[in-house]
Protein backbone atom coordinates (compact mmCIF):
# COMPACT_ATOMS: atom_id res chain seq x y z
CA UNK A 1 0.00 0.00 0.00
CA UNK A 2 1.49 3.30 -0.92
CA UNK A 3 1.67 5.74 1.52
CA UNK A 4 0.04 9.36 0.44
CA UNK A 5 2.16 11.58 2.73
CA UNK A 6 5.82 12.73 1.46
CA UNK A 7 8.91 11.55 2.85
CA UNK A 8 11.59 13.06 3.78
CA UNK A 9 15.69 11.98 2.35
CA UNK A 10 19.04 14.11 3.66
CA UNK A 11 21.22 14.84 0.55
CA UNK A 12 24.80 15.80 1.32
CA UNK A 13 27.43 17.37 -1.12
CA UNK A 14 31.10 17.01 -0.59
CA UNK A 15 34.42 18.96 -1.44
CA UNK A 16 34.02 20.67 -4.97
CA UNK A 17 30.83 19.25 -5.57
CA UNK A 18 29.57 21.55 -2.89
CA UNK A 19 31.51 24.20 -3.80
CA UNK A 20 30.06 24.13 -7.08
CA UNK A 21 26.59 23.61 -5.93
CA UNK A 22 26.70 26.10 -3.48
CA UNK A 23 25.33 24.66 -0.55
CA UNK A 24 26.61 21.26 2.31
CA UNK A 25 23.09 19.25 2.82
CA UNK A 26 19.55 19.52 2.07
CA UNK A 27 16.57 17.69 3.04
CA UNK A 28 14.44 17.46 -0.21
CA UNK A 29 11.06 15.26 -0.16
CA UNK A 30 10.51 12.69 -2.61
CA UNK A 31 7.42 11.35 -4.41
CA UNK A 32 6.36 7.59 -3.28
CA UNK A 33 8.60 4.85 -1.41
CA UNK A 34 11.81 4.86 -3.16
CA UNK A 35 13.50 6.50 -5.22
CA UNK A 36 17.42 5.80 -7.21
CA UNK A 37 20.25 7.67 -6.44
CA UNK A 38 20.57 8.57 -10.01
CA UNK A 39 17.23 10.34 -9.94
CA UNK A 40 18.40 12.60 -6.63
CA UNK A 41 21.57 13.21 -8.71
CA UNK A 42 19.58 14.71 -11.27
CA UNK A 43 16.84 16.34 -8.98
CA UNK A 44 19.63 18.43 -7.28
CA UNK A 45 21.88 19.27 -10.39
CA UNK A 46 22.06 19.38 -14.54
CA UNK A 47 25.31 20.65 -14.93
CA UNK A 48 27.85 18.86 -13.68
CA UNK A 49 29.55 15.63 -15.22
CA UNK A 50 28.31 12.18 -13.75
CA UNK A 51 32.25 10.34 -14.16
CA UNK A 52 34.27 9.92 -10.82
CA UNK A 53 30.82 10.62 -8.56
CA UNK A 54 31.17 8.60 -5.77
CA UNK A 55 27.69 8.27 -3.82
CA UNK A 56 27.07 6.42 -0.39
CA UNK A 57 23.81 6.00 1.35
CA UNK A 58 23.90 6.12 4.90
CA UNK A 59 27.64 6.01 4.84
CA UNK A 60 28.00 3.44 2.61
CA UNK A 61 29.44 3.50 -0.69
CA UNK A 62 27.18 2.00 -3.33
CA UNK A 63 25.91 3.55 -6.55
CA UNK A 64 24.05 5.60 -8.83
CA UNK A 65 21.55 2.50 -9.36
CA UNK A 66 21.41 1.79 -5.82
CA UNK A 67 17.57 2.78 -4.13
CA UNK A 68 17.24 5.44 -1.39
CA UNK A 69 14.15 5.20 1.11
CA UNK A 70 12.78 7.51 3.52
CA UNK A 71 15.01 8.84 6.16
CA UNK A 72 18.36 8.04 4.16
CA UNK A 73 21.31 10.12 4.07
CA UNK A 74 22.80 10.23 0.63
CA UNK A 75 26.29 12.10 -0.21
CA UNK A 76 27.64 12.54 -3.68
CA UNK A 77 31.49 13.29 -3.43
CA UNK A 78 34.47 13.97 -5.92
CA UNK A 79 37.17 11.11 -5.96
CA UNK A 80 39.15 10.47 -2.48
CA UNK A 81 42.85 13.17 -2.48
CA UNK A 82 43.62 12.21 1.62
CA UNK A 83 46.97 11.03 2.74
CA UNK B 1 55.77 -17.33 21.01
CA UNK B 2 55.51 -15.36 23.47
CA UNK B 3 56.25 -12.10 21.95
CA UNK B 4 53.87 -11.93 19.72
CA UNK B 5 51.24 -10.57 22.54
CA UNK B 6 51.31 -6.95 21.58
CA UNK B 7 50.54 -4.27 23.94
CA UNK B 8 49.41 -1.67 21.46
CA UNK B 9 47.36 1.40 23.07
CA UNK B 10 43.99 -0.28 22.15
CA UNK B 11 40.87 0.73 20.57
CA UNK B 12 37.75 -1.14 21.35
CA UNK B 13 40.08 -3.43 22.62
CA UNK B 14 41.82 -4.06 19.40
CA UNK B 15 45.75 -3.42 18.30
CA UNK B 16 44.48 -0.79 16.37
CA UNK B 17 44.76 2.88 17.47
CA UNK B 18 43.78 6.17 15.09
CA UNK B 19 42.56 9.39 15.30
CA UNK B 20 41.29 12.48 13.20
CA UNK B 21 42.86 15.67 14.43
CA UNK B 22 42.47 18.86 13.66
CA UNK B 23 45.69 20.12 14.68
CA UNK B 24 49.14 19.50 14.63
CA UNK B 25 50.89 17.23 16.17
CA UNK B 26 54.56 16.39 16.78
CA UNK B 27 54.72 13.00 15.20
CA UNK B 28 58.05 11.62 16.78
CA UNK B 29 55.99 11.85 20.28
CA UNK B 30 53.66 9.83 19.08
CA UNK B 31 55.81 7.61 17.89
CA UNK B 32 57.35 7.24 20.82
CA UNK B 33 54.67 7.09 23.29
CA UNK B 34 53.00 4.31 20.37
CA UNK B 35 56.00 2.12 20.77
CA UNK B 36 56.50 2.09 24.17
CA UNK B 37 53.53 -0.11 24.59
CA UNK B 38 54.49 -2.11 21.65
CA UNK B 39 57.01 -4.87 22.42
CA UNK B 40 57.39 -6.16 18.61
CA UNK B 41 60.73 -6.18 17.25
CA UNK B 42 59.92 -3.96 14.03
CA UNK B 43 58.56 -1.20 12.90
CA UNK B 44 57.71 0.74 10.53
CA UNK B 45 57.18 4.34 10.61
CA UNK B 46 55.64 7.08 7.76
CA UNK B 47 55.29 11.09 8.49
CA UNK B 48 53.99 12.70 5.05
CA UNK B 49 54.19 16.39 5.25
CA UNK B 50 52.89 19.51 3.39
CA UNK B 51 54.95 20.12 0.41
CA UNK B 52 55.47 24.04 -0.20
CA UNK B 53 54.51 24.20 -3.44
CA UNK B 54 50.63 23.16 -5.23
CA UNK B 55 50.15 20.80 -8.25
CA UNK B 56 50.72 23.59 -10.19
CA UNK B 57 54.43 24.57 -9.20
CA UNK B 58 53.07 27.68 -7.46
CA UNK B 59 54.48 28.94 -3.45
CA UNK B 60 51.51 27.03 -0.89
CA UNK B 61 49.95 29.14 1.32
CA UNK B 62 48.24 26.27 3.49
CA UNK B 63 46.42 22.91 2.61
CA UNK B 64 42.89 22.39 3.69
CA UNK B 65 41.81 18.87 4.10
CA UNK B 66 38.24 17.82 4.55
CA UNK B 67 36.35 15.28 5.60
CA UNK B 68 33.23 13.28 5.42
CA UNK B 69 32.37 13.04 8.99
CA UNK B 70 31.08 9.62 10.82
CA UNK B 71 31.91 8.03 7.27
CA UNK B 72 35.91 8.85 7.19
CA UNK B 73 36.36 7.38 10.67
CA UNK B 74 33.85 4.28 10.25
CA UNK B 75 35.65 3.43 7.07
CA UNK B 76 39.20 3.72 8.29
CA UNK B 77 38.34 1.56 11.71
CA UNK B 78 36.45 -1.15 9.17
CA UNK B 79 40.00 -1.30 7.59
CA UNK B 80 42.35 -0.97 9.88
CA UNK B 81 39.93 -4.01 11.98
CA UNK B 82 40.45 -6.13 8.97
CA UNK B 83 44.06 -5.86 8.66
CA UNK B 84 44.76 -6.82 12.11
CA UNK B 85 43.23 -9.79 12.03
CA UNK B 86 45.22 -11.11 8.90
CA UNK B 87 48.26 -11.15 11.75
CA UNK B 88 47.90 -11.20 15.58
CA UNK B 89 51.25 -9.52 15.60
CA UNK B 90 50.14 -6.42 13.59
CA UNK B 91 49.88 -2.95 15.61
CA UNK B 92 49.10 -0.02 13.87
CA UNK B 93 48.55 3.38 14.68
CA UNK B 94 46.99 6.18 12.05
CA UNK B 95 46.60 9.72 12.63
CA UNK B 96 45.59 11.79 9.77
CA UNK B 97 45.08 15.95 9.79
CA UNK B 98 42.09 17.99 8.60
CA UNK B 99 41.53 21.28 8.58
CA UNK B 100 44.25 23.83 7.31
CA UNK B 101 47.84 22.11 7.39
CA UNK B 102 50.91 24.51 6.59
CA UNK B 103 54.06 23.93 4.50
CA UNK B 104 55.97 21.21 6.20
CA UNK B 105 53.68 20.48 9.12
CA UNK B 106 52.48 16.48 9.09
CA UNK B 107 49.44 15.56 7.20
CA UNK B 108 49.56 11.88 7.92
CA UNK B 109 51.26 9.41 10.32
CA UNK B 110 51.65 5.95 10.29
CA UNK B 111 53.12 3.22 12.86
CA UNK B 112 52.87 -0.38 11.92
CA UNK B 113 54.64 -3.24 14.52
CA UNK B 114 55.10 -6.68 14.05
CA UNK B 115 57.33 -9.49 14.55
CA UNK B 116 59.16 -9.51 10.92
CA UNK B 117 60.30 -6.21 9.03
CA UNK B 118 58.67 -7.71 5.88
CA UNK B 119 55.09 -7.76 7.89
CA UNK B 120 55.61 -3.85 9.20
CA UNK B 121 56.45 -2.64 5.89
CA UNK B 122 53.96 -4.76 3.57
CA UNK B 123 51.00 -3.38 6.17
CA UNK B 124 52.43 0.32 6.30
CA UNK B 125 52.12 0.49 2.84
CA UNK B 126 48.71 -1.17 2.42
CA UNK B 127 47.26 1.12 4.92
CA UNK B 128 48.94 4.29 2.94
CA UNK B 129 47.75 3.52 -0.05
CA UNK B 130 44.48 2.94 1.51
CA UNK B 131 44.42 6.03 3.32
CA UNK B 132 45.36 8.30 0.28
CA UNK B 133 42.55 6.30 -2.33
CA UNK B 134 39.75 4.57 -0.53
CA UNK B 135 38.97 6.95 2.67
CA UNK B 136 37.05 10.20 2.41
CA UNK B 137 39.32 12.70 2.67
CA UNK B 138 39.85 15.89 0.13
CA UNK B 139 42.20 18.20 -0.03
CA UNK B 140 42.04 21.86 -1.10
CA UNK B 141 45.56 23.98 -2.07
CA UNK B 142 45.62 27.59 -0.69
CA UNK B 143 48.13 30.17 -2.70
CA UNK B 144 48.64 33.35 -2.29
CA UNK B 145 46.43 34.17 -5.57
CA UNK B 146 43.51 31.30 -4.62
CA UNK B 147 42.46 27.93 -4.13
CA UNK B 148 42.06 24.89 -6.18
CA UNK B 149 40.68 21.41 -4.97
CA UNK B 150 43.15 18.68 -5.70
CA UNK B 151 41.66 16.42 -8.41
CA UNK B 152 44.36 13.53 -8.23
CA UNK B 153 46.55 12.22 -5.91
CA UNK B 154 50.12 12.27 -5.98
CA UNK B 155 51.78 9.33 -7.93
CA UNK B 156 53.80 6.51 -6.22
CA UNK B 157 57.13 8.39 -7.94
CA UNK B 158 57.78 5.26 -9.85
CA UNK B 159 56.46 2.25 -11.91
CA UNK B 160 55.01 -0.56 -9.97
CA UNK C 1 60.73 21.32 -8.48
CA UNK C 2 62.42 23.41 -5.79
CA UNK C 3 61.64 20.51 -2.92
CA UNK C 4 63.93 18.11 -4.79
CA UNK C 5 66.83 20.37 -3.26
CA UNK C 6 67.42 18.16 0.16
CA UNK C 7 68.93 19.75 2.86
CA UNK C 8 70.26 16.60 4.77
CA UNK C 9 73.23 16.53 6.84
CA UNK C 10 76.18 15.76 4.63
CA UNK C 11 78.73 12.87 4.29
CA UNK C 12 81.15 13.90 1.77
CA UNK C 13 78.68 16.59 0.63
CA UNK C 14 76.31 14.13 -0.29
CA UNK C 15 72.45 13.26 1.55
CA UNK C 16 73.71 10.33 3.11
CA UNK C 17 74.22 10.00 7.00
CA UNK C 18 75.06 6.41 8.61
CA UNK C 19 77.25 5.71 11.94
CA UNK C 20 77.99 2.49 13.74
CA UNK C 21 77.26 2.89 17.30
CA UNK C 22 78.82 1.00 20.22
CA UNK C 23 76.26 2.56 22.48
CA UNK C 24 72.95 2.51 22.63
CA UNK C 25 70.34 5.87 21.05
CA UNK C 26 67.17 7.22 21.02
CA UNK C 27 65.49 6.71 17.80
CA UNK C 28 62.96 9.65 18.06
CA UNK C 29 65.60 11.51 18.73
CA UNK C 30 67.46 10.95 15.90
CA UNK C 31 64.33 10.93 13.47
CA UNK C 32 63.28 14.08 14.58
CA UNK C 33 67.35 15.28 14.65
CA UNK C 34 67.47 13.74 11.03
CA UNK C 35 64.23 15.44 9.72
CA UNK C 36 64.91 18.85 11.02
CA UNK C 37 67.44 19.40 8.01
CA UNK C 38 65.25 17.53 5.66
CA UNK C 39 62.14 19.31 3.67
CA UNK C 40 61.03 16.22 1.86
CA UNK C 41 57.27 15.71 1.66
CA UNK C 42 57.75 11.59 2.21
CA UNK C 43 59.65 10.02 5.18
CA UNK C 44 59.94 6.18 5.90
CA UNK C 45 61.24 5.34 8.92
CA UNK C 46 62.45 1.96 10.65
CA UNK C 47 63.58 0.55 13.99
CA UNK C 48 64.68 -2.81 14.34
CA UNK C 49 64.51 -3.95 17.94
CA UNK C 50 66.37 -6.61 19.83
CA UNK C 51 64.00 -9.78 20.56
CA UNK C 52 63.82 -11.07 24.27
CA UNK C 53 64.50 -14.61 23.06
CA UNK C 54 66.73 -15.92 21.44
CA UNK C 55 66.25 -18.36 17.33
CA UNK C 56 65.40 -21.33 19.72
CA UNK C 57 63.06 -19.86 22.00
CA UNK C 58 64.77 -19.61 25.12
CA UNK C 59 64.93 -15.95 26.84
CA UNK C 60 67.84 -13.80 25.66
CA UNK C 61 69.55 -11.74 27.88
CA UNK C 62 71.58 -9.83 25.32
CA UNK C 63 72.51 -9.92 21.70
CA UNK C 64 76.23 -9.14 20.57
CA UNK C 65 76.74 -7.57 17.16
CA UNK C 66 80.50 -7.66 15.40
CA UNK C 67 81.70 -6.24 12.67
CA UNK C 68 84.32 -6.13 10.53
CA UNK C 69 86.20 -2.79 11.12
CA UNK C 70 86.84 -0.81 8.16
CA UNK C 71 85.31 -3.10 5.36
CA UNK C 72 81.69 -2.75 6.93
CA UNK C 73 81.77 0.89 6.95
CA UNK C 74 83.05 0.91 3.54
CA UNK C 75 80.64 -1.23 2.20
CA UNK C 76 77.64 0.43 3.46
CA UNK C 77 79.20 3.83 2.29
CA UNK C 78 79.64 2.70 -1.46
CA UNK C 79 76.12 1.01 -1.13
CA UNK C 80 74.36 4.27 0.03
CA UNK C 81 76.62 6.46 -2.44
CA UNK C 82 75.10 4.56 -4.95
CA UNK C 83 71.32 4.22 -3.77
CA UNK C 84 71.95 8.32 -3.52
CA UNK C 85 72.59 8.26 -7.11
CA UNK C 86 69.45 7.18 -8.40
CA UNK C 87 67.26 9.49 -6.73
CA UNK C 88 68.28 13.67 -6.76
CA UNK C 89 66.25 14.36 -3.93
CA UNK C 90 66.44 10.99 -1.78
CA UNK C 91 68.10 11.61 2.11
CA UNK C 92 69.30 8.44 3.69
CA UNK C 93 70.32 7.74 7.74
CA UNK C 94 71.18 4.83 8.73
CA UNK C 95 72.09 3.93 12.33
CA UNK C 96 73.63 0.64 13.56
CA UNK C 97 74.16 -1.06 16.76
CA UNK C 98 77.44 -2.76 17.07
CA UNK C 99 78.53 -4.53 20.63
CA UNK C 100 76.10 -6.17 23.36
CA UNK C 101 72.28 -4.82 22.88
CA UNK C 102 70.07 -6.07 25.42
CA UNK C 103 65.96 -6.80 24.68
CA UNK C 104 63.96 -4.02 23.79
CA UNK C 105 67.03 -2.12 22.62
CA UNK C 106 67.13 -0.74 18.84
CA UNK C 107 69.82 -2.64 16.45
CA UNK C 108 68.88 -0.68 13.65
CA UNK C 109 67.36 2.82 12.49
CA UNK C 110 66.85 3.69 8.90
CA UNK C 111 65.18 6.63 7.31
CA UNK C 112 64.63 7.56 3.45
CA UNK C 113 62.53 10.57 2.69
CA UNK C 114 62.09 11.44 -0.91
CA UNK C 115 59.05 13.37 -3.00
CA UNK C 116 56.99 10.57 -3.33
CA UNK C 117 55.82 7.92 -0.91
CA UNK C 118 57.10 4.91 -2.74
CA UNK C 119 60.31 6.11 -3.56
CA UNK C 120 60.99 6.81 0.36
CA UNK C 121 59.16 3.13 0.92
CA UNK C 122 61.20 1.24 -1.52
CA UNK C 123 64.48 2.79 -0.86
CA UNK C 124 63.64 2.22 2.74
CA UNK C 125 63.70 -1.92 2.08
CA UNK C 126 66.45 -2.09 -0.42
CA UNK C 127 68.59 -0.67 2.53
CA UNK C 128 67.23 -2.81 5.17
CA UNK C 129 67.46 -6.07 3.09
CA UNK C 130 71.26 -5.20 2.10
CA UNK C 131 72.35 -4.56 5.63
CA UNK C 132 70.86 -8.01 6.26
CA UNK C 133 72.31 -9.91 3.73
CA UNK C 134 75.05 -7.52 2.10
CA UNK C 135 77.22 -6.15 5.12
CA UNK C 136 79.52 -7.91 7.24
CA UNK C 137 77.74 -7.95 11.02
CA UNK C 138 77.29 -11.29 13.08
CA UNK C 139 74.84 -11.73 15.74
CA UNK C 140 75.72 -13.88 18.31
CA UNK C 141 73.11 -14.47 20.95
CA UNK C 142 73.61 -14.35 24.84
CA UNK C 143 71.07 -16.46 26.88
CA UNK C 144 71.46 -17.26 30.97
CA UNK C 145 72.84 -20.57 29.70
CA UNK C 146 75.43 -19.98 26.75
CA UNK C 147 75.83 -17.85 23.55
CA UNK C 148 75.47 -19.17 20.16
CA UNK C 149 76.07 -17.49 16.81
CA UNK C 150 72.92 -16.96 14.68
CA UNK C 151 73.39 -19.14 11.41
CA UNK C 152 70.51 -17.41 9.31
CA UNK C 153 68.63 -14.45 9.44
CA UNK C 154 65.28 -13.98 10.25
CA UNK C 155 62.36 -13.89 7.35
CA UNK C 156 60.03 -11.33 5.76
CA UNK C 157 57.10 -13.15 8.06
CA UNK C 158 55.40 -14.17 4.17
CA UNK C 159 55.90 -15.43 0.96
CA UNK C 160 56.85 -12.93 -1.98
CA UNK D 1 113.30 -13.01 -10.97
CA UNK D 2 112.05 -14.61 -8.23
CA UNK D 3 112.85 -13.26 -4.79
CA UNK D 4 113.99 -15.48 -2.16
CA UNK D 5 113.13 -13.66 1.05
CA UNK D 6 109.63 -14.72 2.47
CA UNK D 7 107.16 -12.57 1.91
CA UNK D 8 103.81 -11.52 4.34
CA UNK D 9 99.82 -11.72 4.38
CA UNK D 10 97.80 -10.98 6.91
CA UNK D 11 94.89 -13.69 7.74
CA UNK D 12 92.03 -12.03 9.47
CA UNK D 13 89.26 -14.46 10.77
CA UNK D 14 85.83 -13.59 12.07
CA UNK D 15 83.15 -14.33 13.69
CA UNK D 16 82.54 -18.23 14.39
CA UNK D 17 85.09 -18.62 12.32
CA UNK D 18 87.35 -16.76 14.99
CA UNK D 19 85.89 -18.57 17.70
CA UNK D 20 86.06 -22.46 16.03
CA UNK D 21 89.88 -21.65 15.28
CA UNK D 22 90.50 -20.23 18.36
CA UNK D 23 92.33 -16.98 16.86
CA UNK D 24 91.35 -13.75 15.11
CA UNK D 25 94.21 -12.77 13.24
CA UNK D 26 97.91 -14.15 12.05
CA UNK D 27 100.59 -12.97 9.75
CA UNK D 28 101.69 -15.89 7.57
CA UNK D 29 104.39 -15.77 5.53
CA UNK D 30 103.86 -17.15 1.79
CA UNK D 31 106.36 -19.07 -0.64
CA UNK D 32 106.78 -17.54 -4.05
CA UNK D 33 105.34 -13.95 -4.82
CA UNK D 34 101.61 -14.91 -4.84
CA UNK D 35 98.86 -18.02 -3.62
CA UNK D 36 95.63 -18.70 -4.16
CA UNK D 37 92.99 -17.72 -1.18
CA UNK D 38 92.15 -21.65 -0.80
CA UNK D 39 95.16 -22.54 -0.33
CA UNK D 40 95.61 -19.94 2.60
CA UNK D 41 92.15 -21.66 3.89
CA UNK D 42 93.89 -24.72 3.89
CA UNK D 43 97.00 -24.12 5.78
CA UNK D 44 94.93 -22.52 8.16
CA UNK D 45 92.50 -24.90 8.77
CA UNK D 46 91.67 -28.41 7.82
CA UNK D 47 88.53 -29.21 9.58
CA UNK D 48 85.63 -26.36 8.69
CA UNK D 49 83.32 -26.80 5.66
CA UNK D 50 83.95 -24.98 3.31
CA UNK D 51 80.31 -24.36 2.50
CA UNK D 52 78.80 -20.70 2.71
CA UNK D 53 82.46 -18.92 4.06
CA UNK D 54 82.65 -15.61 2.28
CA UNK D 55 85.87 -14.50 1.83
CA UNK D 56 87.64 -11.01 1.43
CA UNK D 57 91.29 -9.64 -0.33
CA UNK D 58 92.03 -6.11 1.17
CA UNK D 59 88.88 -5.93 3.01
CA UNK D 60 87.05 -6.31 -0.67
CA UNK D 61 84.79 -9.75 -1.40
CA UNK D 62 86.15 -11.98 -3.57
CA UNK D 63 86.41 -16.05 -3.76
CA UNK D 64 88.64 -18.80 -3.31
CA UNK D 65 89.89 -19.15 -6.39
CA UNK D 66 91.37 -15.14 -5.87
CA UNK D 67 95.36 -14.63 -5.91
CA UNK D 68 96.44 -13.42 -2.72
CA UNK D 69 100.06 -10.77 -3.00
CA UNK D 70 102.29 -10.01 -0.29
CA UNK D 71 101.26 -7.37 2.21
CA UNK D 72 97.56 -8.26 1.52
CA UNK D 73 95.00 -8.84 4.23
CA UNK D 74 92.59 -11.85 3.21
CA UNK D 75 89.72 -12.60 5.47
CA UNK D 76 87.62 -15.33 5.84
CA UNK D 77 84.28 -15.10 7.38
CA UNK D 78 80.60 -16.82 7.59
CA UNK D 79 77.37 -15.40 6.15
CA UNK D 80 76.39 -11.67 7.43
CA UNK D 81 73.42 -11.70 9.87
CA UNK D 82 73.18 -8.10 11.04
CA UNK D 83 70.26 -5.70 10.42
Amino acid sequence: MESEKSNKIKVVLLSSIAEDLGWNEKFLTIEGTQMKVFSVWNLINSNLPQDNIIVSINQEITDMDAMINPDDEVAFMPMFTGG
Amino acid sequence: MRWHLCQCLPVDNLRIKFKILEETFNPYKEFELWEKVNKNSANSFFIGRVRPFDQFGNDLKKLEIIHYKGMTENYIKKYLMKISEKQDDLCIFLLHRIGFIYPNEPIILIAVSANHRGIANKYLQEILEFTKYKVPFWKKEWTFKGSSWVKKNTDLGFEL
